[in-house]
């Protein structure tokens, strides 16, 4: 076996404060042109395993073991050796994109700044090369975008622009942290296309860290997995997805869900069901134009939708990045007026009430954001954001003992209370998002990507406990998700969002099954399975219709 | 569009501020228990020629009504006494000194060089100095840097401004003997003298602003720093420098640049005590001699002129928020 | 709002306060200094009658006939002296010290206080609510802040009955005509913070604008305000010696720290002692809650507090 | 007309070299009409008047002809008759004529150039509604039967009337010119420079008069070619540069006071020590009582004030030590003046005698002492620092007073302006304007000077003072006049409506190259027409 290009050795990492550490021994390796696919459990020690590799873990953090790069030691280098090998041998992608992106500098100026870092061009040379990886990621008009600021785009978009960004100087080793989350399975599939595209051309290594086996299964050669801080197992895709050994593999794979194949059966004809009278949610024919800058024309987000929940139901909202799926959970939620059209929750309209009924109806609504991250106050603690809603809207209830039973609900550990989101994996994060939507038993949820982050153990107990929860308490929910998966399993109803247009909506198991739109086809074709060997069939299956 | 909206919202504003400014103004100047007729009295001073006098000056109407006399005046122009003693003010009239035989407008614009130079020169000083020590104070938090960048900045403010300049003038000045001592040379006249003279002043007023930059610069830049779009920075290699000089530096500046556009816009107003040790002939001193003479159509021009330049500063500033944090874009 | 909350994660201040301390030695030094001045302000009677001397009695027999500065070096520095007398008078610098320290301290914080408290509040809600009342804050800061507020003050002192107590006046005075700055940093900082997602995810749970200020606003201006307040405070004992003069502030004799040190401005050549002792106590005050901010600060902010 | 040089270690005057003048004033005024100057300061570089001041160290000042003589009066003080001397020139070339001198007091009348001295408006024969010449009007009062001869019609008898004509009013102004309100910056001047460069707030600057003739002029030496006042300086940083005494500072003096804590210094400094000038006397400080409110309006009461004040404190206050502050004052009428006799009405040690301050006041039923008195002080000239020594030395005597600061105006409208008067103490000091008992006197005690701008601060109304003022004004005759103020400066202080405290001292600072700088017993000013550089 050749010489690999980055070994892991005993990596041990500790947050001070008395606590376990957070890595423990970890032994990896990973040669040139293969990938790693990393997996485990939320919060099993994933991301700051590959950021200690660039050092770029808080001060706090104590780093042992050894990790070499081509035979170098990365944690015994120099700061100027260091540099060159950040965004330089080694890009990475993080695993928030709306939090890593520098709020007041452009897209386009980060990217440039990002390949001139390593590059010796000019401007305009280093422009182009941005506007280019834009189009490679798939980022649609990468022009325009160039002078976007990074909150003027949606959660997938800056996804594809920190990939752009980790990929553009040709990394030897690209360590992507959940690449895909915050993506629709088609950008999800062509991205992808393009890290093997890059494997297969240069040889690129990549370690991979992932919730999504089914990007697992299509990507990795070898998958290694996390639990605790340890690597617990790893080995070959195809013998570990087929013959796991370790219990915790064997959970991990059985927990995974699958989308119902299509049945092939003929289209079904468009059905619009009419908003009951006492319909949760009714969205009516709304839209929002984000204005332009400087004369530019706006973006028209959000076309003419419409939409309702009914009590007790869950209407799944599916759709390509950028389509509007936020921007609309923003209007609903009351943090953005529509340009035109109305909202009503409950039979009212919030807009119409007066400040203490809508405050009291602000509380039979439970939000979870999209960016886990940015939704958290960086000086609270966590115990304090799940009991926020508590404290607005006091109920007869023990708050602490409620958070308690809310960390309990998202098999958050009760040790965690006292820490600030910055101590937190992201999918730690995230359920505490879940917990604070869920504190004051709403009466309407709106989840945006609320499992995105999630390993697939944890997504499955969380989307049980949805469920259970669902059925118990009765709440209408509009769940928005990228993972079809998900959706066929949750959802009552699905409506197909793209180009901020309703494309399609109906009975989640027929629109799932029989789509009527020719987009929601190419959707449900590119949605992976947790299979290396189906999966790879059926990529090659679905560039042909993408092509 | 919307940017000239805004700028038009914010033009408005200012008039309006100033038209406050200049009511108040003169409505205090009414509460002030002194005769500004006193002045111009005489001794001995009688009722008649003070009657005279508090006439002539135009002060014998109700203060609504000089205001109003001197609102006009801006676009009219005025006429003070009759005959050929008459004292004729052009438009716009901001208002004529009895006490300085002048136009306002026209002892602003013979001062303003020297406020101008000695307030941009300390401004700039002081805003590299304070923001170079706050990043230093934030990167080497709790060393020794920090500790000095905190004692001499807390000096500075604790400091009064006059101690500095005399203590300045009699160290450089007298002991060293290497700047000279006072006086104002004009850039158009020797731009080499005109910097020398001032850069004892521009030193003085410099460290004791300093301060509160480096201490804003620090605790900012200590927020920034545990940001996640710091470690993308870092990831991407770019140097220590980028990173924090511009990164971190930009989310920084936010507060800085609003401290600077009212410190700036005050400063220029006149730097009052400053001018007075160092012989500058400035706007301070004018507003100085304004206040003690109780010469209120110059005490009132070199208020509005100061407020006109706090308002200036801060709508730059405004603008400034915008082109820094595109977040704060007022929406 | 009640503080039903004990145990979800808001500290009280004085725990934050003590954990500071216990953990931090500068701040620990800054605590420690302001508590001494503290000491040295309250018990001034006590210390003052210890050293056998008081701030009003003149000891011309303590100076240098010749001039008029204090005999002896070190500006008179004696056992009877701690500090050494004033030039002119032979009045008692330590007692004038230990008194002034009253004046200075009452006057420069809760002058301070009042500024940082309006400043703070209107400066937020101007840039969380913007609109109206966003302009309504920006005018009436430029406003205040291009006023002659120099001919206020002489009008003020002419105007106000004497029965008004001074100290109060002064502390209202002063605090009113500081907020305007401090105003305007908060309120650029709310601009950025309030599109940030807590603050949505806040709103989106019908949190109204004081919740917003007071839970997710307020921990995250601490910075600033710390700085800004802290540093405000030398200038504001300044301000009430010079207003002292125009008649608005502590009528002398009464001691202050402001008064002595701008008396002592004339007197570095001759008797640089003069200068120190006060201006060391308003420098050490300054720094003291300087070093104290700067601990609160980094024990506010979670991501700094575990270091060092 | 020229001094023997004066003042310690002073070389001689030579003709010639640039002499500076450093000014704490942003501007300095050189428009007669508008001038409170004294006739030895700087307008009188510029412009002459019908008389001067002849004021020598140890000698009491005397009126000496300028451009006229000393004056004639054959009615007993009504009409004054004043002939101008041949030969006289204004700066332009033109003759000074009779003509001229009566324009320039005509326009001292004009509304637009009030605020000089005036202390003639009031007494020439029409003045009382005479609105100035420029729009045709004469003063009745003036006549000028030839271009050589002026005379004046006086609306009563008044002795000092050839010191009045030597105030700024008194300086020609050529027939018909000076309507323009900035007058002051190009003046036509008489004396030995005119107005070359002005600069508000930076400098003005003298050069020679070529029309200016020594032979006719004894009241000016006119050494320095070129005089250039520095303005807009601060105190400090003026005694500063003169102490280091370096370059252009070696030919500079410093035209404000040196303060205590600037004398201190200079004193350490042994070069500097010796160009330290201070005058012999110097204006009058007091306390003064309202006799208007209560407990005040009782003599008696008063009276225990006169031995309550430590005056050896209020030295130090002022100066750091008796000899720079000044002499212990006892008279209302100071030093150099015709007239003045010493006397001391209330003896006690320089410290006070605050036990003989105790009996009195529990004479006069205040066996406790007196509480809360309002003792009102202006926030300039250290004033609040002198109040507090005497505050202290009250406090001896059991009268305890609380300090009221105000800024300079308003203090001037609460004491001079405003008709009733709040305070029950406040600290003042008088410099007359011309060397006569008169204006040591009248100003301070005539019942006419109460209010309305008037300097009368303890508000003292006597009818048999302001009699005995009347008199002794119409009184032609200076050494009678001055017997006759003496006898009322005993009457006045015998009510105590004021306690004298000191004469206080001035002192300057010059430059080494500084030469002829001296201070006369009156005015406690430098004569700036002497003053000339050492080659
Ligand atoms: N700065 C920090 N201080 C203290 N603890 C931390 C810090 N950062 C992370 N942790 C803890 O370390 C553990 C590992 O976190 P890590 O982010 O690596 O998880 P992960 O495997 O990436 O999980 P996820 O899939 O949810 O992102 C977690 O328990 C987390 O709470
Ligand atoms: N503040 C803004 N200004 C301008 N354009 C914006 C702004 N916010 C979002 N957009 C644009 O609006 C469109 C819809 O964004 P939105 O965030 O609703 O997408 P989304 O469906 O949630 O996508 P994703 O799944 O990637 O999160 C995108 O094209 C985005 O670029
Ligand atoms: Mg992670
Ligand atoms: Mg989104
Ligand atoms: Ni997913």
């Amino acid at each position: 076996m050749s010489e690999p290009l980055l070994a892991l050795r005993d990596v041990t990492v500790e947050f001070g404060g008395g606590r376990r550490p957070a890595v423990r021994g970890v032994t990896l390796s990973l040669a040139a042109g293969e990938v790693l696919a990393v997996v485990g459990e939320s919060g099993s020690g994933k991301t700051v395993t590959a950021m200690s590799l660039l050092r770029l873990l808080p001060d706090t953090a104590r780093l042992s073991g050894t990790a070499l790069l081509d035979g170098q030691d990365l944690y015994r280098m120099s700061p100027a050796e260091l540099r060159a090998v950040r965004g330089g041998r080694v890009g990475m992608v993080f695993q928030e994109p709306m939090s890593a992106l520098n709020p007041v500098f452009t897209i386009g100026h980060q990217l440039v700044e990002a390949v001139r870092a390593h590059r010796p061009w000019g401007a305009r040379r280093a422009r182009e090369r941005a506007v280019e990886l834009l189009a490679l990621v798939g980022l649609p008009d990468p022009e325009r975008r160039l002078r976007a600021y990074p909150h003027e785009l949606s959660g997938g978009q800056l996804q594809r622009v920190v990939i752009a960004m980790a990929v553009a100087c040709e990394p030897a080793l690209l360590i992507a942290d959940e690449p895909t989350t915050a993506l629709d399975v088609t950008v999800q599939a062509e991205i992808i296309d393009l890290l093997r595209d890059l494997r297969d051309r240069l040889d690129v290594a990549i370690l991979l860290i992932t919730h999504d086996m089914g990007v697992v299964a299509g990507l990795a050669d070898r998958v290694a997995v996390m639990k605790d801080g340890e690597v617990v197992e790893q080995g070959g895709v195809v013998e570990l997805f087929a013959r796991p050994r370790h219990p915790y593999t064997r959970d991990l794979l059985a927990a995974v869900v699958s989308l119902t194949p299509p049945d092939g059966g003929p289209a079904r004809a468009e059905e619009r069901s009419a908003p009951s009278p006492d319909a949760a949610l009714v969205v009516d024919d709304v839209s929002v134009v984000y204005g332009g800058r400087f004369g530019l024309p706006g973006v028209r987000a959000v076309d003419g939708v419409s939409l309702h929940v009914e009590p007790g139901e869950v209407l799944g909202l599916v759709g390509e990045s950028g389509s509007g799926k936020s921007t609309l959970a923003s209007v609903i939620t009351g943090l953005r007026s529509p340009t035109s059209g109305r909202v009503t929750v409950a039979g009212r309209d919030l807009s119409a009430l007066g400040r203490r009924e809508r405050r009291a109806a602000r509380g039979r609504v439970g939000v979870v954001f999209q960016d886990p991250a940015s939704s958290l106050n960086p000086r609270a603690t966590i115990a304090r954001t799940i009991a926020e809603p508590l404290m607005l809207h006091p109920r007869d209830v023990d708050p602490d003992r409620r958070v308690d039973e809310l960390l309990e609900l998202v098999r958050l550990d009760r040790s965690l209370r006292d820490r600030y989101p910055h101590e937190l994996s992201g999918g730690q994060k995230q359920r505490v998002g879940i917990a604070r939507a869920l504190a004051l038993d709403p009466a309407l949820l709106i989840a945006d990507e609320p499992t995105s982050a999630l390993d697939v153990s944890v997504q499955a107990q969380v989307l049980d406990l949805f469920r259970s929860l669902q059925e118990r308490l009765r709440f209408a929910c509009l769940f928005i998700s990228h993972d079809l998966a998900v959706v066929e399993r949750l959802a009552d109803r699905v409506a197909v969002l793209r180009d901020g247009r309703v494309v399609e909506q109906g009975p989640a198991a027929e629109v799932l099954t029989r789509p009527r739109d020719a987009y929601t086809a190419r959707l449900i074709a590119a949605a992976p399975v947790a299979d290396p060997v189906l999966q790879r069939e059926r990529h090659a299956r679905w560039r042909e219709i993408a092509g | 569009m919307r940017t000239a909206k805004f700028a038009g919202t914010r033009i408005a504003g200012a008039v309006l501020v100033l038209f406050l400014v200049a009511l108040s103004t003169y409505a205090v100047f009414y509460l002030v228990p002194a005769d500004p007729a006193l002045q111009a009295c005489g001794r001995p001073c009688t009722e008649q020629n003070l009657a005279l006098a508090r006439e002539f000056m135009g002060y014998g109407d109700p203060w609504w009504r000089q205001f109003l006399d001197f609102a006009g005046g801006i676009f009219t122009g005025r006429t003070f006494g009759s005959g050929p003693t008459a004292i004729v003010c052009d438009a716009p009239c901001f208002g004529y000194s009895f006490a300085q035989n002048t136009d306002v407008l026209a002892l602003i614009g013979e001062r303003l060089p020297v406020t101008a130079s000695l307030a941009l020169g300390a401004a700039l000083l002081w805003l590299v100095t304070g923001v170079g020590a706050g990043v230093v104070a934030a990167l080497r938090r709790g060393t020794a840097w920090d500790r000095v960048a905190l004692a001499s900045s807390v000096a500075g403010v604790s400091a009064p401004v006059y101690l500095m300049g005399l203590l300045g003038i009699l160290l450089f000045g007298f002991t060293l003997d290497v700047v000279p001592v006072g006086g104002y040379v004009p850039f158009t006249t020797s731009p080499v003298d005109w910097a020398w003279r001032l850069a004892l002043p521009w030193a003085v007023l410099a460290f004791s602003h300093a301060a509160v930059y480096t201490r804003l610069t620090r605790a900012q830049m200590l927020d920034t720093l545990g940001e996640d779009y710091i470690r993308t920075a870092r990831a991407k290699g770019l140097t220590e420098a980028k990173v924090i000089g511009k990164h971190a530096l930009r989310n920084v500046l936010l507060p800085v640049v609003t401290v600077f556009g009212v410190d700036l816009g005050a400063l220029l107003g006149g730097a009052v005590i400053t001018e007075r040790v160092f012989g500058l002939p400035g706007l301070g001193g004018l507003l100085i001699d304004a206040v003690g003479q109780r010469d209120l159509p110059l005490l009132l021009g070199c208020t509005l002129f100061a407020a006109f330049l706090i308002v200036t500063a801060n709508v730059v500033v405004d603008l400034c928020y915008g082109a820094l944090d595109p977040r704060a874009r007022l929406s | 709002m009640s503080e039903p909350l004990s145990v979800t994660g808001v500290r009280s201040p004085w725990t934050t306060i003590r954990s500071v301390l216990r953990r931090d030695r500068w701040a620990l030094a800054g605590a420690v200094t302001i508590a001494l001045l503290a000491l040295l302000a309250l018990g001034a009677d006590v210390w003052t009658a210890i050293e056998g001397q008081d701030p009003y009695t003149y000891r011309t027999e303590a100076l240098d006939p010749a001039t008029g500065a204090p005999a002896g070096p070190l500006g008179g520095v004696s056992g009877d002296h701690w500090f050494g007398v004033e030039p002119l008078t032979g009045r008692d610098l330590f007692a004038i010290v230990a008194h002034g320290a009253r004046t200075s301290f009452l006057i420069g914080l809760t002058a301070t206080l009042l500024s940082v408290l309006l400043g703070v509040v209107l400066g937020a809600a101007a840039g969380y609510l913007g609109g109206v009342v966003d302009r309504l804050v920006t005018w009436t800061a430029d406003v205040l802040l291009g006023f002659p507020y120099l001919v206020f003050m002489i009008a003020l002192a002419a105007v106000v009955p004497a029965e008004v107590p001074r100290p109060a006046l002064l502390i209202v005075v002063i605090g009113f005509f500081g907020w305007p700055s401090i105003a305007r940093i908060v309120r650029a900082q709310t601009l950025t913070l309030r599109t940030r997602g807590f603050v949505s995810a806040a709103r989106s749970l019908g949190a109204g604008p004081a919740h917003v200020f007071r839970h997710e606003l307020l921990p995250n201006l601490w910075g600033p305000i710390i700085v800004v307040s802290t540093l405000s405070i030398p200038g504001k004992i300044g301000l009430e010696a010079a207003l002292s003069f125009l008649g608005l502030g502590i009528p002398p004799p009464t001691p202050s720290w402001g008064r002595a040190i701008s008396a002592a401005v004339d007197w570095v050549g001759t008797d640089p002692m003069f200068l120190v002792f006060p201006g060391a106590a308003l420098f050490l005050a300054t720094w003291a809650f300087n070093v104290l901010g700067d601990g609160l600060r980094d024990a506010l902010d979670p991501r700094t507090a575990v270091l060092r | 007309a020229n001094q023997a040089p004066q003042g310690a270690g002073q070389a001689t005057a030579t003709r010639g070299g640039t002499l500076r003048i450093l000014s704490e004033g942003q501007t300095v005024n050189f428009d007669p009409a508008k001038s409170g100057s004294l006739a030895i300061t700087s307008l009188g570089l510029v412009h002459r008047r019908l008389t001067g001041w002849l004021n020598k160290p140890g000698e009491q000042a005397r009126v000496v002809p300028d451009l006229a003589d000393a004056g004639k009066t054959d009615d007993g003080g009504r009409t004054w008759t004043f002939t101008l001397q041949d030969g006289l020139k204004f700066s332009d070339g033109t003759p000074i004529t009779s003509a001229d001198v009566k324009w320039g007091v005509q326009r001292s009348f004009a509304p637009a150039f009030s605020g000089g001295l005036g202390y003639h408006k009031q007494l020439l024969e029409g003045g009382a509604d005479y609105r100035g010449p420029f729009e045709g009007a004469e003063l009745a009062g003036i006549e000028t039967p030839d271009a050589k001869t002026i005379r004046f019609r006086l609306v009563r008898p008044y002795g000092d009337w050839p010191w009045v004509v030597s105030t700024p009013a008194f300086a020609p102004v050529p027939h018909g010119k000076g309507a323009e309100p900035d007058y002051s910056e190009h003046p036509v001047a008489s004396g030995p420079y005119q107005l070359a460069k002005y600069q508000k707030g930076v400098e003005a600057k003298l050069t020679r008069n070529a029309h200016w003739d020594q032979k006719t002029d004894q009241v000016r030496a006119g050494y320095p070619d070129e005089i250039v006042f520095q303005l807009g300086q601060d105190a400090s940083v003026i005694s500063q540069r003169l102490s280091a005494d370096s370059g252009d500072d070696k030919t500079a003096f410093g035209s404000s006071f040196v303060s205590a804590a600037q004398l201190a210094q200079v004193t350490g400094n042994a070069s500097a020590k010796d160009r330290i000038v201070t005058s012999k006397s110097g204006a009058l400080a007091y306390l003064a009582l309202n006799t208007e409110k209560a407990p005040l309006d009782n003599p008696k009461v008063r009276e225990a004030f006169q031995y309550a004040v430590d005056k050896t404190s209020f030295q130090i206050a002022s100066a750091g030590n008796a000899q720079l502050a000044g002499d212990i004052a006892t008279t209302l009428i100071t030093e150099g003046i015709t007239g003045r006799e010493k006397f001391d009405l209330f003896p006690a040690p320089p410290a006070g005698d605050p036990e003989k301050a105790k009996k009195l006041l529990a004479e006069a039923g205040f066996p406790n002492g007196l509480e809360n008195l309002d003792f009102l002080v202006s926030k300039t000239n250290n004033a609040p620092e002198k109040a507090q020594a005497l505050q202290a030395s009250l406090q001896r005597a059991g009268i305890k007073t609380t300090i009221r600061t105000l800024d300079g105006d308003a203090y001037t409208e609460e004491t001079s302006n405003s008709p009733v008067a709040k305070f029950d103490l406040t600290l003042a000091s008088w410099q007359p304007d011309f060397p006569s008992a008169n204006a040591n006197i009248q100003p301070l005690f005539a019942s006419s000077e109460i209010g309305g701008g008037g300097y009368n601060l303890s508000r003292y109304r006597d009818a048999e003072v302001d009699r005995l003022i009347d008199e002794a004004q119409a009184t032609v005759d200076p050494d009678e006049a001055g017997r006759k103020w003496a006898a009322i400066d005993k009457r006045v202080l015998k009510d105590s409506p004021i306690v004298p405290l000191i004469y206080t001292r001035n002192s300057f600072l010059r430059g080494s190259k500084v030469a002829n700088l001296y201070i006369a017993d009156f005015p406690a000013y430098p004569n700036y027409l002497q003053v000339g550089l050492s080659s």
